[in-house]
C-alpha cells in the first residue's frame, strides 16, 4: 500500500487537523464526536444542512462546509458512514433557528445513521428534513433493493441547496429545491484501477491491465461490469447514453455537465471525457450552461471518472451561479 | 444453566476475540461485494465495547447490553453500526434489570434483537445479509428448546443453522446492502455481515459450552 | 497504460478541445500553434503574463489563464517544452501594449525555446522581459550545471505577478515581483508511483511496492534518491528540512505553503502532510499565513507530493488575496 | 564525390528512417535518466521534416537545410529541438546558395553546425549531452580528410567516432539538461541525445557509401 500516511487508524483524524490548520477562516473542527462546520455557525434565521458519510471522498463533504454551502460535515471511517452521534452533535451546533436540512447518500449505513440522528435532533426539538440522493443510473431502481446509489449529484445539490438557504428559504423550500435536483440529476461512474481501503491495506478489487470496470459506486467497490479497456471517447458513450436515456433528457433543456475525477485520474483526461461528453450532450440538442471538471468525488486514489448530468432552469442556473466559499469550491466571493 | 451476567460478559469478550482474529477475512469477504471494510468496522466496535465492560460489569444485563448497543452504533458506522446497535439494545430491553436469565429467556431476548434489526434494515431472509444468518440460529435455537435438547446442544445447533444460513447466502443474488449494486455479480461469495452473525452465535458456544 | 485518452497524439489537442468548450467565458483556444489566452484578451495598457511548458501538469499552465493571472498559456507535447512559434504568437496576441513577461520554468528546453521566442518577438517591437523560475532544492545549485529546476513556485509566481500586472505595474516592476517571488520561494518533492507518458506507453521508471523516490521533478524523471517507504510524518520532514535550511527561512517570517499532489495523491493525504508541515514551519517559528492545497503542478498520474514554502510580506500577501478568475484558481470575484 | 541535394535529402531520409525504427530504444533511454520523450520528440520532429522536403527539394542545400532547421524548431520543442534546430539552421547558412558540396565543404557546414548548437546549449565535451558524440565525429571526418583517406571510409570513420562519443556518455554524471537533475545516479546510463546525434552520422553511411 504507497499511502502518504502514518497509522491506518490515524488517517480520518490527521486529515481533519490538517483541515483545522488550513482553513481556519472557513471552518472549524470538532472531534469526538468528528464533524466540520462553519466558522461562523450557527447563521441565525438560516436553515442548516448538514452532510456527511464515509471519508475518502474528499473534497467532499468536508470540503463543501462554508459559504453558500454545507453548514456541517460529519466523516466516518474511510468508507464507512458515520455515526448518529456526529449527527446529531452537528445537526445542534449548526442549527440556527431555521431547522436543518441533512443532505444523505442512498446507502443503508448512511441512511440508518442518519435517520437515527434526525430522531435525536427531533427529540431534542430541532426541526430536522432529510433528503435522499440517487442518482447513480448504473444501480436497477427497485422497490425490493437498497436503490440507487447516491453520487455525483451530491455535490451539485449541496452547492445549490446552500445557496437555497442563504437566500432565507424555508427548511420545507430548501428540501423542496434538493428533491428537485436529485430528480433531475442522473450519473454514472467508472475505474481504471481499485483503490485501497488503508485499513484494508490492498486494492478492493483485481483488474487487469486490459480492463475497466463499469458502473462502479464511489466506495471502492466493483461495478456491473468487467470489460476491456477502451478509448476515452467510447468509455464516454458508454457512461452518457444511460444518463441520458434515463431521466430521459429532453432536446432543448439546459444541462449541468459535471465531469468528476474518482482520485487518481488527472485533468488533462478530465478534459478529454468533457470534450467527448459535452459533444454528445450537442447532439442530443441540450445546451450545457454550466460544469464542473475536478475530482469532487472520489475514491481515494482510484484512477476513473464519473459523468454528471443536471437538468437546470433557471432557478438553479441562480443558485448555482450564486457566491460559495468552502475549501474546495469558491466563487463569487 | 442460568446465564449470568458474568456469561455475558464471556460471551462478548470471546465474540471480540473472533472478530479480531477474523477482521481480515470479514474485509476479504466485503472486498468481493462491498466496500472492503467490514471487518474493520466489527473490530472497532467491538475493541470499544471491550473497553467499555468494565464499567458496566457490575450492572444488569439489560444495562449491559445496552451499554454495548450504544458504543456499537457510536463507533461501527456503515450499515452494520445500527443493526448490530440495535440487535443490542433490543437485547437490553428485553433482559431490562434482570442478573440472570434462562435460555428460553435468552431465546426471546435474542427473538427481540432480531426483531428490531429486521425493522429498522427492512432486509429478509434471502436478500444476502446477516438476516440470513439470525433467522435460522434463532429458529433452530428455539427449536431446540421446545425439543427439551441439551443447552449445549441447543446453543450448538442454533450456531450450526447460522453457518449454513451464513453459507446459503453464497448463491444468492442481493437485494440489500452494498451487495446489492453487484446485482447478478454479487453471487457466488458469502456474505460478510452474515459472517459476522454466525460468529455471533458461535461465541455463545465457545463461551457457554465445555 | 490506463488512461482515459484516445491516441497519445491527440491527448494535447483534444485536452485543449474540452478547455474550449468548458470555459468560453474565462479563455479561448488557439490551435496551430496551440497555445489558451484569455477572453478578454489584449487587455490595453497592462503588462501581459506568457507561460508555457510541456503538457501534463494540469492545471498548470492553462487552467491559470484569466484575470488577475496568465494572459496566455503555451502547452508542448507531455513534458516536452512548447516551440518558440506557439510564444511568439501567444505573446502577440495578449500583447496590450505594455510588454510581456515570460515567466519560464528552468528547463534547458523551456529556456532554449522561450529564448528564441523573445528574439523573435522583440524583433517585432515588442518589449519582453523573462524570468526563470528554479526553486527545487532536491538539485545542486551550480554554475556548471543546467542549475535547479522550476517547480511549485511557478504556480504562485504566475498568481502574484498577475495581480501585480492587473495593478497597472510596469513590465519592469512585475519583473521585479516575480524575481522576488522566484528568491523567496523554495520546494521539492517526491513519489510514490512513476507516471506514464501516453506515447511512451509504459511507466517511466519501475518503483518497488515498498519504495519511493525522493527529491524528484515534475517530469516523471526519478529523482536524487530511491528509499524504503516512510511515514507521511518521516516524508513531511525529508521535504521541509532541505527547503527550511536552503533560503534559510528566519524565525517570525511570514510564509505560504504550498502542499501540492503530483496528481495521483488525493486530497485526504495532502491534509495529512499539510498537518504535518504546518507544525514543522511553525516550530521553526514560521508564521503560515497563507496556503494552497491541491493538485496544482502535476506531473499526470503520478502519486506524490511536494512542498513549496513561499517567504511573504504585506505586498505579496495583498497580491496572492487579489481577485483572480481562472479555471483553476478562482477567488474575490 | 560531391554531395548534392538528392544525397542531402537522401541523408535526411535515412535519418528519419533511422529515428522512426529507434523511437522506442531512445524513449527508454530517456527514461532513465530524463523524460521519456526524446525518441518521440524526434520521431515528431522528422516526420515533419519529411513532410516539408518535397516542398524545397528543388532549391540548394542552403535552403533546404535551414527549412529542416525552421521545422525541427516548430515541432520537437523540448531541449533538442532547439538544439537540433540550431544545428540544421547553421549548417544551411554554410551551405547558402549550394547545389553541390565537396566532402570538406561538407565538415565546415558541420563544424558551423555544431558551433552553433553549442553556442545554444552551452554544453562541453564530457556534460554527457549530443556534444559528446557531435565533436569526436566533426573531429574524425576532418582528420580523415586530412589524411586523405578515401571518402566513404572518412565517413565511416566519423561515424565510428560518433558512436564511441556515444558509449563514453555512459560512465559519465551530466552536468547538462535533464539528466543533470539526477548528479550521480545518471551515470552509468547513455545519453539519448548523443544517440540520436551518433544516428545522424550513421545515416550519412547508409546513404553515402555503398
Ligand atoms: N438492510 C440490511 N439489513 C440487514 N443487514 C444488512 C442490510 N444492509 C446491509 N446489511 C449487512 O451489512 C453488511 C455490511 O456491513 P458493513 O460492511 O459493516 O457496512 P457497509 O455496507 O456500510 O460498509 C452486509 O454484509 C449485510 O450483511
Ligand atoms: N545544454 C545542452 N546542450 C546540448 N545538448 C543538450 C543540452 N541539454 C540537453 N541536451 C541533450 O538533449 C537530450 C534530451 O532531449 P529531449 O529528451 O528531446 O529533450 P528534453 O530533455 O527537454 O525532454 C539529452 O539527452 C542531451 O543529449
Ligand atoms: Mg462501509
Ligand atoms: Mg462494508
Ligand atoms: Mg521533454
Ligand atoms: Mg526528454
Amino acid at each position: 500500500m504507497k499511502k502518504l500516511i502514518n497509522k491506518p487508524e490515524d488517517v480520518v483524524v490527521e486529515a481533519l487537523k490538517g483541515i483545522e490548520y488550513a482553513h481556519p477562516d472557513l471552518v472549524k473542527v470538532h472531534y469526538e464526536p468528528n464533524f466540520i462546520y462553519r466558522a461562523d455557525a450557527p447563521v441565525q434565521g438560516k436553515v442548516a444542512i448538514v452532510s456527511g458519510g464515509g471519508s475518502g471522498h474528499e473534497p467532499m463533504h468536508g470540503g463543501f462546509v462554508g459559504m453558500g454551502m454545507l453548514d456541517a460535515a460529519c466523516p466516518g471511517a474511510v468508507f464507512t458512514s458515520p455515526t448518529p452521534d456526529q449527527m446529531l452533535e452537528a445537526t445542534k451546533m449548526v442549527h440556527g433557528g431555521a431547522g436543518v436540512l441533512h443532505i444523505v447518500k442512498n446507502y443503508t449505513g448512511d441512511i440508518l445513521n442518519f435517520d437515527m440522528a434526525a430522531d435525536l435532533a427531533r427529540a431534542e426539538g430541532i426541526e430536522v428534513e432529510s433528503v435522499v440522493i440517487n442518482d447513480d443510473v448504473a444501480v436497477q431502481d427497485s422497490l425490493y433493493t437498497a436503490g440507487r446509489r447516491g453520487v455525483g449529484v451530491t455535490v451539485l445539490a449541496e452547492k445549490i441547496c446552500g445557496a437555497a438557504a442563504e437566500e432565507g428559504r424555508s427548511l420545507k423550500d430548501v428540501a423542496e429545491v434538493c428533491r428537485k435536483v436529485n430528480g433531475w440529476g442522473r450519473s454514472m461512474g467508472m475505474a481504471l484501477t481499485s483503490c485501497t481501503v488503508p485499513h484494508a491495506g490492498k486494492p478492493t478489487f483485481d483488474l487487469p491491465d486490459d480492463e475497466m470496470e463499469i458502473g462502479i459506486g464511489i466506495h471502492g467497490e466493483p461495478g456491473r461490469t468487467r470489460m476491456k479497456l477502451k478509448s476515452a471517447d467510447e468509455i464516454t458513450e458508454m457512461l452518457m447514453e444511460p444518463i441520458l436515456n434515463d431521466l430521459p433528457f429532453q432536446a432543448g433543456d439546459q444541462v449541468l455537465l459535471f465531469v468528476n475525477s474518482m482520485g487518481g485520474t488527472p485533468l488533462i483526461e478530465l478534459y478529454i471525457v468533457y470534450r467527448k461528453a459535452y459533444e454528445i450532450a450537442a447532439k442530443a440538442g441540450l445546451k450545457v450552461v454550466r460544469n464542473l471538471i475536478g475530482p469532487y468525488i472520489t475514491s481515494l486514489e482510484m484512477a476513473g471518472c464519473s459523468i454528471t448530468l443536471l437538468k437546470m432552469d433557471d432557478d438553479l442556473i441562480r443558485l448555482w451561479d450564486a457566491p460559495v466559499k468552502t475549501p474546495a469550491l469558491r466563487w463569487g466571493v | 444453566m442460568p446465564i449470568g451476567r458474568d456469561d455475558v460478559i464471556a460471551w462478548l469478550s470471546v465474540y471480540s476475540q473472533l472478530l479480531a482474529d477474523n477482521k481480515e477475512y470479514l474485509t476479504q469477504l466485503d472486498s468481493s461485494i462491498g466496500d472492503a471494510d467490514h471487518g474493520v468496522n466489527m473490530d472497532r466496535g467491538f475493541k470499544a465495547v471491550l473497553g467499555k465492560l468494565p464499567t458496566v460489569a457490575d450492572k444488569d444485563i439489560g444495562t449491559i447490553l445496552k451499554s454495548v448497543g450504544m458504543t456499537l452504533v457510536q463507533t461501527v458506522g456503515g450499515a452494520s453500526g445500527p443493526l448490530y446497535g440495535t440487535f443490542f439494545l433490543q437485547a437490553g430491553v428485553a433482559t431490562a434489570n434482570k442478573m440472570e436469565l434462562s435460555l428460553a429467556d435468552w431465546a426471546s431476548a435474542v427473538e427481540g434483537a432480531i426483531n428490531g434489526l429486521m425493522a429498522r434494515g427492512k432486509a429478509n431472509i434471502g436478500d444476502k445479509t446477516m438476516v440470513d444468518a439470525l433467522v435460522p440460529a434463532l429458529h433452530a435455537l428455539k427449536q431446540a428448546i421446545a425439543d427439551g435438547v441439551d443447552e449445549s446442544e441447543a446453543l450448538r445447533q442454533s450456531a450450526s443453522a447460522a453457518e449454513q444460513g451464513m453459507k446459503n447466502t453464497i448463491p444468492l443474488v442481493a437485494r440489500k446492502g452494498r451487495a446489492s449494486y453487484l446485482a447478478e455479480r454479487s453471487a457466488g461469495h458469502q456474505d460478510p455481515g452474515a459472517t459476522s452473525s454466525y460468529l455471533m452465535f458461535k461465541a455463545m458456544v465457545d463461551a457457554w459450552t465445555k
